[in-house]
């Protein structure tokens, strides 16, 4: 994202969601008409486990300053025991991110249920604000995929 | 700075046609009309969408043809299955022409051209095929044997059948692996067929197929007295460049991209096995 | 000889660089020595060599070919070859000297390059004599000489003073710039060095290793050889050698998708990688000790074929220290040479 | 030692335990030292080689060896024996086909090390009571044993065989080693500090794969950064996001298999620290879901393939730590 000057900074947030709880919520918050930054790019996953540290990179690379995952509580996973994988994995990855500079707020994970359409506008709301304080992703990102 | 042979120009497609159920022929022209460079049979150019790959093919239509280029080209791997699926008016990226050419105005000048081919093996050959037809005069005899898998797979079929076979001066043989409706010309592979015809030894071979019909035709030809001095063919490596610089396409101390693709039997047989 | 006493050298580079851009080789925190662009302060590295070669200059890892921007069926060819800036590489050995005739063959060779031919018609090459080879040497084997490199002008050192001698038209522009900081000295004692320099080359453990037995000529002895099975066998298929060796020039060539256009790259490639050959129908080199064998069959026999029988090395000795395994040229030619 | 390795394995060759030997290659220098398979008593005695620089780990070999015809005998260090259990694990080399011989280890000798001190034109070295002496063109020099040891030795995890069919000489023990401490002093550090560091790192890397094809974990057939179809191919490394990637993904993908043999840092051409990445890894699965040793056995659970209900949350990350 481009810093304008007129302009406050607006992040790019990249969301997956899981197709079974937090997308679901995604759709009750829009259907409940809670409010909840434009900036936000939501990406439907099947599974949190789906997602790939790969997928998370790729969004750095390709312009997000913020990179969420949302899944279904701990317990309440669709194929079982998902979300627990997807667990260990962003610890692990989130945690080597920080290692290497890469600020740690930048990245989040959240279990939101198909019921918590509230929490998912107020998830998505408080990490474009915690992103926005945090400027553009300069630390992660590639050049060349900057919008001239 | 001057132009870099890397850096490509653009090539308009105006024509797509289906030969078999896996080849299609693309006409290409440059955006002002004409064609985008000139070439002589055998040559390749790099054909590429950017993005998806870039990769050399040859260049099937006759350098007599002053309109535009024409490139058969066989759905295989990435890009060529991007070729596949793109539509007329459609730009791709062309650079070229690489490679030495088959020698028509020097050592096949006057001679007896025997042409042999199987399936996609075609598609070089046809550049001179056509060539050599449109400087008739110059040549001897000329024959063309082509096989393929069935029917359907012949490719250029249509040309075959109204240009190539109306044409009293040269002789056409086809050939087709298994019997099949519809199909009352010769069955049987392209190797024993050369045999059957037994072609008069005076004539230079062009034969161009995939390596076994290669390997098996030599052989046959061998048997009915031919020498390897007298037999070409093209080859085809990976390529990257186009001009002998990146390194890959190389058989010993031969690039493919700038020594070949055309090579006389007796050359690639001072080359070590590697192809 | 023009000279320049060796604690003034700061002032020749401050000198050098107020008109140019100046890269010296300088010593990195752990030991290893590597091109750096100067600044004021810099040392210059007393290392043999550097980590990486000096080929980079000319023909560097990555670089952008030509950009596209597609939009709809159309595809527009945007050029963007910029003219290189002037650049002055100091302190190269003689073998990484060597390398740039080696590089030239190729990409001054019809068509040329014009990517290679802008830098190298902008850089000019300051040569540096080695005092203190090392064991990995065997430049001498390619015919070079340590103590007196080649170069558009070249540098000796007595341990005093340095002294520059031009070897073409580009190296006597590079003296004439400089010359306020030169005067006239005397070699007497620069000869001494020399000769004690070329004592040591002599005595190197690799001094003997000739090329007698290699050149285009010998394809058919090499090829088949049944040595390429249990020298390639450890081989991990990783591109170390190929990327430190200064007269490796293979590439590849690949397109980035920016999201807004594509930008087509070329970049170092490597014969040992399984890729490297590899088409939608097969690949012509299958397993790891064709890959080998390419490599050094390249380097010992078909660059010689084609060049009249010049080597593709000149015995820097990169892949002898790089190696993760420890398989080198050298191991190759004496393995190759046992009849 | 070498001795009596070389007796031991003509032995094993001529009973017909095994018909084949992987250990070490003489090289032209003291130091070049070449992973090599002898099939003869001859070619033993001629060339094998076990010293101070033979610090190759073998067991990544085994994955093709193991696989061919007959037996293979391998020595193997006692670092080595953790990755070669990790990958009878993973199902990639086969057990049944190679006979294990236990040596002991280090500390092995690092060329670089020696040559960074400025010693050059080096002839022989000679190890006379932890005191190099090195023979060179410009005459002996001497340095101390220990300055010179790989940093992988230096931070030694482990003198244990975990696996092995015969054992020469004594049984060590699992050490109580400092190996975490670089990796601690770095999360120590600021953000920009770490940032920083590991710029200065990874920017010099040449992109060689050397780290990736010899780490005894990655035995993928077809690796994503081979395949132009993962989308993810940076051949071309042209911006330092590519660097970061390449090297989080190539720590990640071993993350929970990593044995911490540090063959990855022995062989960077460009001398970037990578096992500290892994150590990373190690570490967080250690201190979070218990610990673990990859590769100390062949039945237990790889911590990225198992979970517990109660495992702590992704925040515990911005929790703790410098900022």
């Amino acid at each position: 994202m481009q810093v304008n000057e007129n302009k406050e900074f607006q992040p790019l947030i990249v969301a997956f969601c899981c197709n079974w709880c937090s997308y679901a919520g995604a759709d009750l918050s829009g259907t409940n008409r809670l409010n909840y930054p434009s900036n936000v790019k939501i990406i439907r996953v099947p599974c949190s486990c789906r997602v790939n540290p790969m997928f998370i990179l790729r969004a750095f690379q390709r312009g997000a300053d913020g990179v969420i995952l949302c899944g279904c509580h701990p317990g309440d996973c669709h194929y079982t025991s998902g979300n627990y994988f997807t667990r260990r994995r962003m610890t692990l990855l989130f945690s080597m991110l920080d290692f290497l500079g890469i600020e740690r707020d930048r990245t989040r994970v959240e279990w939101v249920s198909a019921a918590e359409g509230a929490k998912f506008a107020a998830t998505m709301n408080e990490f474009t604000e915690a992103v926005k304080k945090l400027g553009p992703n300069r630390r992660l990102e590639d050049l060349r995929c900057r919008k001239q | 700075m001057n132009n870099d042979t890397l850096i490509p120009y653009i090539g308009v497609v105006t024509d797509i046609r289906q030969d078999t159920p896996d080849v299609k022929t693309f006409r290409v022209v440059s955006p002002d009309g004409g064609k985008v460079f000139e070439h002589m049979p055998g040559q390749c150019a790099m054909l590429s969408i950017p993005g998806v790959g870039e990769a050399m093919f040859s260049i099937t239509s006759s350098p007599t043809n002053k309109e535009f280029m024409e490139f058969s080209i066989k759905k295989c791997g990435c890009l060529t299955t991007w070729l596949h699926a793109m539509d007329v008016g459609q730009q791709i990226t062309i650079r070229g022409p690489y490679g030495n050419a088959f020698p028509v105005e020097t050592d096949l000048k006057g001679k007896d051209l025997l042409f042999i081919a199987g399936g996609i093996g075609l598609a070089p050959l046809r550049s001179v095929i056509n060539y050599v037809r449109d400087n008739r005069a110059n040549y001897g005899d000329v024959q063309v044997i082509y096989g393929s898998r069935s029917k359907d797979d012949l490719v250029d079929y249509q040309e075959i059948i109204d240009e190539w076979m109306a044409d009293p001066n040269i002789e056409v043989n086809l050939t087709i692996d298994n019997p099949q409706e519809g199909w009352d010309g010769h069955v049987g592979f392209v190797p024993n067929y050369v045999k059957e015809l037994n072609p008069s030894t005076s004539k230079t071979v062009l034969v161009c197929g995939p390596p076994i019909m290669i390997k098996f035709t030599l052989a046959g030809l061998k048997e009915l007295g031919f020498t390897e001095t007298q037999v070409y063919t093209t080859m085809e490596l990976r390529m990257k460049c186009g001009v002998g610089k990146c390194g890959r396409c190389n058989i010993g101390n031969k690039y493919v991209c700038k020594d070949g693709p055309v090579f006389r039997f007796d050359q690639l047989g001072e080359l070590p096995d590697e192809y | 000889m023009l000279k320049i006493s060796l604690d003034k050298l700061d002032k020749l580079f401050e000198a050098i660089s107020a008109s140019q851009t100046l890269y010296i080789p300088v010593d990195r925190e752990d030991g290893a020595a590597e091109y750096k662009k100067y600044e004021s302060g810099m040392k210059l590295s007393s290392a043999l060599n550097t980590l990486r070669s000096a080929k980079d200059f000319f023909f560097p890892q990555t670089e952008n070919l030509v950009d596209f921007k597609m939009e709809g069926k159309n595809i527009e060819v945007i050029d963007v070859r910029e003219e290189s800036e002037d650049f002055v590489i100091f302190g190269v050995r003689a073998c990484d000297a060597r390398s740039f005739t080696i590089l030239d063959k190729v990409f001054l060779a019809e068509p040329v390059d014009s990517y290679y031919k802008n830098r190298r018609d902008h850089g000019t090459v300051v040569t540096m004599a080695c005092a203190r080879p090392a064991e990995t040497c065997f430049c001498g084997t390619f015919g070079i000489d340590a103590a007196a490199p080649e170069g558009d002008a070249a540098c000796y050192s007595d341990g005093e003073s340095l002294f520059i001698e031009a070897h073409n038209e580009k190296g006597q522009k590079f003296i004439d710039s400089i010359s306020s900081l030169l005067e006239e000295g005397d070699t007497a004692k620069l000869e001494a060095v020399r000769a004690k320099t070329r004592e040591i080359l002599k005595k190197l453990p690799l001094a003997h290793l000739t090329t007698d037995n290699f050149g285009g000529d010998k394809l058919n002895e090499y090829f088949n050889s049944d040595k390429w099975g249990e020298l390639s066998e450890s081989c991990l298929g990783c591109g170390t050698c190929t990327f430190v060796c200064p007269t490796c020039q293979c590439y590849d060539i690949k397109d980035f998708n920016t999201g807004h256009g594509i930008k087509r790259y070329r970049c170092w490639d490597s014969c040992m990688y399984s890729d490297f050959t590899k088409m939608a129908h097969g690949n012509p080199r299958l397993t790891q000790l064709e890959r080998f064998r390419q490599r050094f069959m390249h380097k010992l026999v078909y660059f010689p074929a084609n060049n009249n029988g010049e080597f593709g090395c000149v015995g820097c000795g990169r892949c002898l220290s790089k190696c993760p395994i420890s398989m080198n040229i050298v191991k190759v030619m004496k393995a190759l040479e046992v009849k | 030692m070498q001795e009596a390795m070389i007796n031991r394995a003509k032995q094993l060759l001529a009973d017909g335990a095994v018909n084949r030997v992987i250990g070490w290659k003489r090289g032209e220098f003291a130091y070049d030292i070449t992973p090599a398979v002898f099939e003869t008593a001859e070619e033993l005695e001629k060339e094998f080689v076990y010293d101070d620089f033979t610090a190759a780990n073998v067991s990544k070999y085994l994955v093709k060896e193991s696989k061919k015809e007959g037996k293979i005998l391998a020595f193997l260090k006692p670092c080595d024996t953790y990755s070669f259990n990790q990958l009878t694990k993973e199902h990639r080399v086969v057990r049944e086909n190679v006979y294990i011989v236990g040596i002991p280890g280090g500390p092995k000798l690092d060329a670089e090390k020696i040559k960074a001190k400025g010693i050059t034109g080096i002839l022989g070295v000679k190890n006379e009571n932890y005191t190099l002496k090195i023979d060179t063109v410009y005459g002996e020099e001497i340095m101390p044993f220990y300055e010179a040891i790989l940093d992988k030795c230096a931070t030694c995890k482990s003198k244990k065989h975990v696996v092995y069919d015969e054992l020469m000489g004594e049984e060590g023990d699992v050490l109580d080693s400092n190996r975490f401490d670089m990796v601690e002093k770095l999360e120590n550090m600021t953000a920009q500090e770490r940032f920083d560091f590991w710029r200065d790192q990874l920017s010099k890397c040449i992109r060689c794969n050397a780290c990736r094809n010899v780490c005894p974990a990655c035995t993928c057939e077809k690796c994503v950064f081979d395949n132009p179809n993962s989308g993810v191919e940076n051949k071309a490394p042209a911006d330092s996001f590519e660097e970061n990637m390449f090297h989080i993904i190539r720590a990640f993908h071993v993350a929970g298999r990593c044995t911490d043999c540090g063959e990855c840092s022995r062989v960077c051409p460009q001398n970037i620290p990578l096992h500290l990445l892994n150590r990373k890894f190690i570490k967080d699965i250690n201190s979070l879901y218990g610990e673990y040793q990859a590769g100390e056995d062949t039945t237990s659970r790889a911590p990225l393939n198992d979970y517990k209900q109660d495992d702590c949350e992704a925040s515990i990350v911005h929790e703790r730590g410098v900022e």
